[in-house]
């Protein structure tokens, strides 16, 4: 027993520091290959992520990134691929602001008001892809592309000042009007005009305590995960793989509509033309990096959110901002690409552990029927 | 040809250790042993899927070297895999053609071709028709067909036998008689040694991976072959005492179902142009095949109920509506004297229903997940997994822990995953898993298929021991051995019907076979060849 | 986590409604829509439904998505899921450009056509050597190239005359062609605005009215796909790795070389379309010129059935409602709420007819709604004329996606020998 | 702790640094973040300033342009100029904390303060006049408007092109169509678009066509050329644009929109010691927006360029108000 826990420590180890050093390598290679200097960029990005407002900005986008890729993470547990989390989050955005700076509740009400609007129509916008797929059997991967789409012209046309929206005066951006101080999540600021971080973040923080509880340790998150393995043993050790299916898009669609809280309550307090996208897109690949599992999905937010934000500053040094992006993909193959290796090399250890096992079970008898 | 010295090792096992096996050209060569023993990595050395790691192959005193299938193909090996080896949605010809094709192209010429051999073997293969839409036996003949296409002078055939009835098995060895005619070579791999002695020149025995000896089948007895495979005497599948009792456990009433098409997409429903097709397809549609149909019979506690039939009549779809995976189109399902046709599967499993599926990696099994949580699967909602809707994983380690113990599941813990356990290991995991919630009924499909003779061993006693305590079993397997041996009551499936009962006691295999075939139906007399055209009620059970 | 995309119904017989279209079918369900299509036309005066112009662009707006989705169709006919079409196709889009301005439009091509195969070729490395799941790794790809050519480009375009760090100098147009005489005629009888006649040399004249040469090579691409993957034993081979690769391996087939192959070809004809966007439809390498495309392939791909002819229907499905709007959307997807209006009475009475009440009063309601609309407003809001395409994929693939099959091992991962 | 700007806060030294801020796309976008990019060039060169540029990344929020700004006028330069609208609430909050520098937003009056300058233009008056010419230069009667995406801001264009082109021909049919809807901006990007829009309104008979989208009206622009129609082009000079020069002759004029020279100003101001405040107008009267006239042909059209003169003199002397909204 002992041995295979150290085993697994190393093997466990062995992917990410495969994975970080190949791509720093590789990444160099490409500074290099183009004639800049390959060290001066990380440098200065680890420089700036030593800065408490770069900290900050990093801290709530992980917030950001952590409950977009749980939304997309919930999905591939199940075998579903919801690449509509981006339009389910701004959708949600939407029409949670809407709602958010039509009433005026006290706080705490306000703000639960705020964030059940979101999720229910992060869901919605989700479920339908969710019963398309059980009932017509379309394809949720073409479905969220379709609903993503989709989701763009509702709330164009929903954000016109003559439906929904609101012009300011003197602006030429459409918002959703302003909600009311009552709405806002109070944040923990960090003086000196480095900002706050949004106090959705930490509630995004328990979601993830939240998913994996609900994954690992209750009755339903072990029926998701059985679908998710093999639908077809889970169908019959009585799971019901449409009401699955519905489940899950629906909670991955709620998580989706979460996602925009920490931006909606913590900073614009409305939704404007302007208000961020394609976080659903990115999340895709910081699930995948995080292998679905809520304590890597927060290692691969962070990460991610280190190479966005400590990046800034990079253009006016003279370095490309795009070297972050390069960084991003080589990362997420490299990663995929060594866990595979350690993984294969795992395995074999497993089996040939199995093979001395039955080998000891067997060796006695095999002697002695070799005479035979 | 001259196997020497071949030794293959995969981590962990020795699949072969040395092996040295001559065969004769123009024979027919048995190759026979336990679960595991080597038979298939022996023969996939032989075909040039897997390199051995030490040893030489001659054919016709020639020293060869495969690294590829393709290399062996070129040689004149065809293989019949153990396990079918046929895209299911190429046409036949696709799949006959596929790698081949520079033999007659992949048109005209290889369906002319085709047509020759399937007529010249009476092989009746139709070269359009999708694979999908085969059944087992037409699959089998479609892979002979492969290899023969090819012009293979040794054909290797693995386990062929496994799936088919005793008539189909008879069709198949006058097959490989005429072929060996022909001076073909033929390796034949059986865990059937009845089989064996019929059919084959020679015969080879190996066990944990290496050759224990040869045997004469003119003059070998089935008893000695065993021995020799498995160095003790086999176990047999015969149940002792009765232990039927009275009280009916399982009721099923005019169980119907329909094959359901396609409703609600009439943009691109369209019918073949062919009228006399278009006919038939539309009342297809409209009527629905049915395959179940009008099924009725009772379990009583302590019984054990077996089904023969060939794959594909209904067998699977009779199981998946027991469980509540397929909602039948009429009919009831009781159990314990409550009525469960509309509950759904969870709730069936929790009054009581236990499941050994007919196939353990699809439906019994997560493969990538750990053995405690494949011990979970099914029984989530019940103790000891979990409480009050949450899992209680310390609590089904330790049940994992006793299952392993007392079913013998060789495995170094219950945290690797259930992939990485033997087949034989796995179904003890799943055997030993249904058992441990005191089910009232339990339904096992093929419970041993592709288990090696200790497992099995153990298997049937598990099941024997839960029927002493007043267990209803509905066993459905394609071994037919097993079934007389084990069953308390025998029924015939055909075509989705229950067209024949008989005694266990006194029916014999081939009469057995004859009603799977729809042949015969009615009450099947031991030792009578013509069964007897009894008028007995479709609901009644079967004594 | 699966790269599945497309529910099986695991207890859904096999046999069942899975008939095959065959060619008279094809052809009178074609002749019915155009009839239908026409006598829109005429009802509601949205001449431009089937003009000349809308074909032809809607061809051109449908010609990368096709390609794309070619692509896809390649690769995952040998079984690997190619999310990377995207990315694939940027790299087109860069490479072709990036050749294109420099040595002119068909060197764009090759190039552009190499470094989307490129793109394909590091797909199939990480897929088929390292057996990584094919969704992540197709991710990856996107990311990369975006960042590659984003990068690239600032030392590149970013120093060039006439270009910028964000877009390329202009590229010199690839000849087009029009049928001369034809052409004209078919263009004057499309505006005579006879019923199905003039709609009838619309399309044709679509086809037939300033054609790329590439157009046509990315046209004569569909059935030559067709022809090299079901007629050919390269082909079988190919189909055979995506449906049963172990069968594949045990006739000798190697299915690591065919994975390759597609896979590489998959990249290379998104690279195509990639080429084709930057040096045909704009003449110029743009940023974020391909705006999702290569998803839209995808999943124009999946609504063909995983079959070409399919895929261009679906290709071409999105460019002719992408044309519609683009061309002045506002009417012409106002006379397309007549068209579902239409569609959905003669769905009311199927299922009348099939004795299914409640989807007959459903259809039949929404039917009466789509009417309103219709004879109500003059227009549809532009922002719900973007979401035209969009939204009638969904109710096509609706109405048919439970007849989709995609290729059995598509998306597994596979090592050789290891099959049991 | 520390922070990211602590570094070389050496400010004070008024105006000989200056920053822009850029709007998605960035610099090297051939329009509106280039043109901003041209003014600070232009300051360089003529008025000794360093200048620094700084670019968003895709999908940042407004505290990511807080930052932004911050980090620029903490390195002391002032102005700190914001490209584009979606730097409003940013500005807001960062010139509360900077009193001593100026900041300047552009496109934008919804942000005031004393220390922000809002330099916006009269795009509509400029549309007004191309309305006008269109009008003149048509000989169906059909005219095109092509608004990338579908903003206030281009809403502003349309709204001013069709009360020039009914207010001179009052039976002129005026075809619209907007490319994409926010948040997909590929209207202002995407050339093909922009191309098979204006096919569209050719179809339908246009022989004008007005694009207000950005790179996309280039594809505009090309098919209006194919045709042998005219095609007016927006923000700059198109005739004498590069890449454009294919089609030159048939781009019978250009709405200008000189946001270089507003950016410039803006410096000038600063280094001055008279910074700029509050609204900064660029209309007709400023010559901040108006008619290109490089193309030889439009000069030849006497008659249309005296309808614009008239009209021109009309805005200026408030005879006639542009509509701001269609
Ligand atoms: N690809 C593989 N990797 C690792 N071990 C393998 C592999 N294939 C087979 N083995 C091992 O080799 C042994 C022999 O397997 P083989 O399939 O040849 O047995 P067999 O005699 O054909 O059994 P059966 O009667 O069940 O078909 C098995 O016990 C198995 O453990
Ligand atoms: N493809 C493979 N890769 C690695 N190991 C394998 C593979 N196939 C089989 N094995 C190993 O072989 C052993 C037994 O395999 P196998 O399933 O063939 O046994 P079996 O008793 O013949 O069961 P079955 O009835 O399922 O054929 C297991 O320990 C497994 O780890
Ligand atoms: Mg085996
Ligand atoms: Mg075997």
């Amino acid at each position: 027993m002992m041995k295979i826990d150290k085993d697994k420590l190393l093997i466990g180890a062995a992917g990410p520091v495969l994975a970080l050093v190949s791509s720093f390598v590789l990444t160099m290679l490409v500074l290099l290959a183009t004639g800049l200097d390959p060290i001066e960029p990380i440098q200065l990005m680890i420089e700036n992520a030593g800065y408490a407002d770069i900290q900050v900005l990093i801290i709530n986008q992980t917030g950001i990134y952590y409950l977009a890729a749980l939304a997309v993470a919930i999905g591939f547990r199940m075998n579903l691929f919801n690449i509509g989390v981006d339009g389910q989050y701004r959708l949600a955005a939407m029409i949670s602001a809407v709602v958010g700076a039509s009433v005026e509740l006290p706080g705490p009400l306000h703000i639960l008001l705020i964030v059940v609007v979101a999720a229910l129509t992060g869901a919605f916008w989700a479920g339908i892809a969710g019963i398309l797929k059980t009932t017509r059997g379309v394809s949720e991967v073409v479905s969220t592309i379709m609903l993503n789409a989709i989701a763009t012209s509702l709330i164009a046309w929903l954000i016109l000042p003559k439906n929904l929206g609101v012009q300011p005066e003197g602006s030429n951006d459409l918002t959703t009007g302003e909600i009311a101080e009552s709405g806002w999540f109070p944040g923990i600021d960090m003086g000196q005009g480095n900002g706050e971080i949004y106090g959705f973040t930490f509630v995004a923080l328990a979601l993830g305590v939240v998913y994996w509880f609900a994954l690992n340790r209750t009755r339903f998150g072990f029926d998701l995960r059985a679908t998710g393995e093999s639908e077809s043993a889970a169908q019959a050790s009585g799971v019901d793989a449409k009401r699955m299916i519905l489940t899950s898009m629906l909670i991955s669609g709620g998580l989706a509509g979460l996602s925009g809280m920490p931006t909606l309550l913590g900073d614009t307090h409305t939704y404007s033309l302007s208000f961020p996208v394609g976080v659903g897109f990115t999340a895709i690949t910081i699930a995948l990096l995080g292998r679905n599992n809520p304590v890597g999905i927060l290692f691969a937010a962070l990460l991610f959110a280190f190479l966005d934000k400590a990046s800034s500053s990079l253009d006016v040094e003279g370095y490309p901002k795009e070297i972050t992006q390069i960084m991003q993909g080589i990362i997420v193959i490299a990663v995929v690409v060594s866990y595979e290796l350690v993984r294969r090399y795992g395995t074999r250890r497993q089996q040939q552990k199995v093979g001395e096992e039955l080998a000891a079970g067997g060796a006695i008898k095999t002697d002695k029927e070799v005479s035979a | 040809m001259e196997l020497h010295g071949i030794t293959k090792r995969f981590p962990g096992v020795v699949a072969n250790k040395d092996i040295a096996i001559t065969v004769r050209k123009g024979t027919v060569h048995a190759l026979i042993g336990e679960n595991g023993a080597g038979k298939s990595t022996l023969m996939k050395i032989l075909y040039g899927m897997q390199k051995p790691d030490e040893g030489t192959i001659a054919i016709d005193g020639e020293q060869v070297s495969f690294s590829s299938p393709g290399d062996a193909i070129a040689r004149g090996i065809g293989m019949v895999h153990q396990h079918f080896m046929l895209a299911d949605n190429l046409t036949v010809l696709e799949n006959v053609v596929l790698g081949g094709e520079k033999l007659y192209g992949i048109g005209a010429k290889a369906r002319k071709k085709i047509k020759e051999i399937s007529d010249a073997y009476g092989l009746g293969v139709r070269p359009d028709a999708l694979v999908e839409d085969l059944g087992v036996a037409d699959r089998q003949r479609v892979e002979i067909l492969k290899v023969l296409y090819r012009g293979a002078q040794i054909l290797i055939l693995d386990e062929p036998t496994a799936v088919l009835v005793p008539q189909e098995v008879d069709a198949l060895f006058d097959n490989l008689r005429e072929l060996k005619a022909e001076g073909l070579t033929v390796i034949f791999i059986s865990h059937k040694l009845g089989e064996v002695l019929k059919v084959a020149d020679d015969i080879t025995v190996i066990r944990r991976g290496t050759t224990v000896g040869t045997a004469d089948p003119k003059t070998a007895t089935t008893k000695q072959l065993a021995e020799l495979m498995v160095g003790s005497e086999l176990p047999s599948p015969e149940t002792r005492e009765s232990t039927v009792t009275d009280v009916a456990m399982l009721e099923v009433k005019g169980l119907t179902l329909l094959e359901s098409g396609f409703t609600g997409a009439p943009l691109t429903t369209a019918a073949p142009a062919d009228p006399s097709a278009t006919a038939v397809v539309r009342e297809e549609v409209a009527a629905g095949r049915k395959l179940l149909d009008d099924v009725s019979l009772t379990i009583h506690k302590g019984e054990i109920l077996g089904i023969a039939g060939v794959e594909g009549n209904g067998q699977t779809e009779l199981i998946e509506a027991l469980m509540g995976l397929r909602a039948p189109d009429s009919g009831g399902i009781s159990l314990d004297g409550q009525d469960i046709s509309a509950l759904p599967v969870r709730k069936r499993r929790e009054g009581g229903i236990g499941y050994i599926p007919e196939d353990r990696h699809r439906h019994g099994l997560l493969l990538e997940a750990p053995l405690w949580e494949n011990r979970i699967l099914g029984h989530v909602t019940e103790a000891p997994n979990s409480k009050r809707g949450i899992l209680d994983p310390k609590a089904a380690r330790k049940d994992t822990e006793r299952i392993v113990r007392e079913y013998d599941v060789r495995t170094p813990g219950i945290d690797v995953t259930a992939a990485s356990l033997s087949g034989g290991n796995q179904q003890k995991l799943i055997v030993g898993r249904e058992m441990s919630h005191n089910p009232k009924f339990l339904i096992a499909a093929h419970p041993t298929r592709g288990v090696d003779v200790g497992a099995q061993a153990q298997i049937w006693d598990a099941i024997r021991e839960a029927r002493r305590e007043g267990l209803a079993v509905l066993l459905i397997s394609a071994d037919l051995d097993e079934l007389i041996g084990l069953s308390d009551t025998l029924r015939v499936m055909y075509r989705g019907k229950l067209v024949a009962d008989a005694d266990p006691a006194t029916i014999t295999p081939e009469q057995l076979g004859s009603a799977m075939t729809g042949a015969a139906t009615g009450r099947l007399e031991g030792g009578d060849e013509r069964p007897e055209q009894s008028e007995q009620s479709e609901d009644g059970d079967a004594r | 986590m699966s790269t599945g995309t497309v529910a099986k119904p695991s207890a859904a017989p096999k046999k069942a409604g899975r008939r095959k279209l065959t060619w008279p079918w094809i052809l009178l369900i074609v002749a019915a829509g155009l009839v239908l299509f026409s006598l829109v036309r005429v009802i509601s005066g949205a001449d431009d439904l089937t003009s000349v112009g809308q074909v032809s662009g809607a061809l051109q707006l449908a010609i990368p998505i096709g390609l794309a989705g070619l692509g896809g169709l390649w690769s995952e006919r040998a079984g690997v899921v190619n999310i990377g079409l995207e990315g694939m196709m940027v790299l087109g889009t860069w490479f072709g450009a990036w050749a294109g301005y420099q040595w002119g439009p068909w060197t764009g091509v090759v190039v552009g056509l190499l470094g989307g195969a490129i793109g394909g070729l590091l797909h199939a490395i990480i897929t088929v050597t390292f057996n990584v799941n094919h969704i992540v790794s197709g991710v990856a790809i996107n990311i990369l190239a975006v960042g590659f050519t984003q990068y690239l480009s600032n030392f590149t375009f970013g120093e060039a005359e006439g270009g910028s760090s964000k877009q390329s100098p202009r590229i010199d147009p690839i000849t087009d062609i029009t049928v001369p005489g034809l052409s004209d005629w078919l263009m004057d009888l499309q505006q005579k605005h006879w019923f199905l006649i003039s709609d009838i040399a619309g399309i044709l004249g679509g086809l037939v009215t300033n054609l790329s040469l590439l157009t046509v090579v990315a046209i004569l691409l569909v059935p030559a796909t067709w022809w090299v993957l079901w007629r050919t034993a390269f082909g079988l081979r190919l189909r055979s790795c995506g449906e049963n690769p172990v069968a594949a391996e045990s006739l000798g087939v190697n299915v690591y070389k065919y994975k390759y192959i597609a896979v590489t070809m998959s990249g290379a004809l998104a690279g195509l379309g990639g080429a084709f966007l930057a040096i045909v439809s704009t003449g110029i390498y743009q940023e974020g010129q391909t705006g999702g495309r290569g998803y839209i392939g995808l999943a124009a791909m999946i609504f063909g059935n995983w079959m070409p002819g399919g895929m261009a229907l679906g290709a071409g499905l999105f460019g002719f409602t992408d044309s519609l709007k683009i061309r002045g959307g506002a009417e012409n997807v106002h006379a397309l709420l007549l068209l579902v209006a239409i569609l959905l009475v003669l769905a009311a009475a199927w299922q009348l007819y099939k004795k299914k009440y409640v989807p007959a009063v459903i259809a039949a309601v929404f039917a009466v709604g789509f009417f309103l609309w219709y004879a109500l407003t003059d227009q549809v809001p532009s922002q719900f004329v973007d979401a035209a395409p969009y939204i009638t994929t969904l109710l096509v693939l609706a109405l048919s996606a439970q007849r989709l099959r995609m290729p059995k091992a598509d998306g597994l991962p596979y090592r050789k020998g290891q099959g049991k | 702790g520390k922070s990211s700007n602590d570094s070389g806060s050496d400010s004070d030294s008024k105006a000989t640094k200056a920053a822009i801020a850029y709007d998605i796309g960035g610099r090297g976008d051939q329009s509106f973040n280039d043109a901003a990019y041209a003014g600070l060039k232009k300051a360089e060169d003529e008025l000794d300033v360093k200048g620094a540029e700084a670019e968003p990344s895709s999908g940042e929020g407004d505290a990511d342009k807080v930052q932004r700004l911050t980090s620029l006028a903490r390195a002391g330069n002032n102005p700190v100029i914001g490209v584009g609208f979606a730097y409003a609430p940013a500005i807001k909050k960062v010139a509360a904390q900077f009193p001593d520098t100026t900041f300047g937003i552009i496109d934008d009056t919804s942000v005031t303060g004393k220390n922000i300058a809002n330099l916006v233009f009269n795009e509509e008056q400029g549309s007004y006049l191309a309305g006008v010419a269109a009008a003149k230069a048509s000989k169906s009667g059909t005219v095109g408007f092509i608004g990338g995406v579908e903003v206030p801001l281009i809403k502003k264009f349309e709204a001013g092109y069709v009360q020039g082109v009914k207010d001179t021909n009052p039976k002129a049919k005026v075809l619209t169509q907007y490319l994409t809807q926010p948040p997909n901006f590929d209207g202002f990007a995407k050339p093909d678009l922009g191309k098979a829009a204006a096919q569209g309104q050719l179809d339908k008979g246009a022989d004008v066509i007005y694009a207000a989208a950005g790179l996309a009206g280039s594809g505009a622009i090309e098919a209006a050329s194919k045709a042998g129609k005219w095609a007016i082009g927006v923000d700059s000079d198109q005739y004498n644009q590069a890449g454009l020069a294919a089609y030159k002759d048939s781009i019978l004029t250009s709405v200008t929109k000189d946001v270089s020279d507003s950016v410039f100003n803006l410096i000038k101001s600063v280094k001055d010691g008279k910074p700029q405040t509050g609204e900064v107008r660029y209309g007709l009267a400023t010559d901040g927006v108006g008619l290109a006239d490089s193309n030889p042909k439009y000069k030849e059209m006497t008659d249309l360029i005296a309808a614009v003169n008239k009209a021109k003199q009309d805005i200026i002397d408030g005879k006639i108000t542009v509509k701001t909204a269609p």
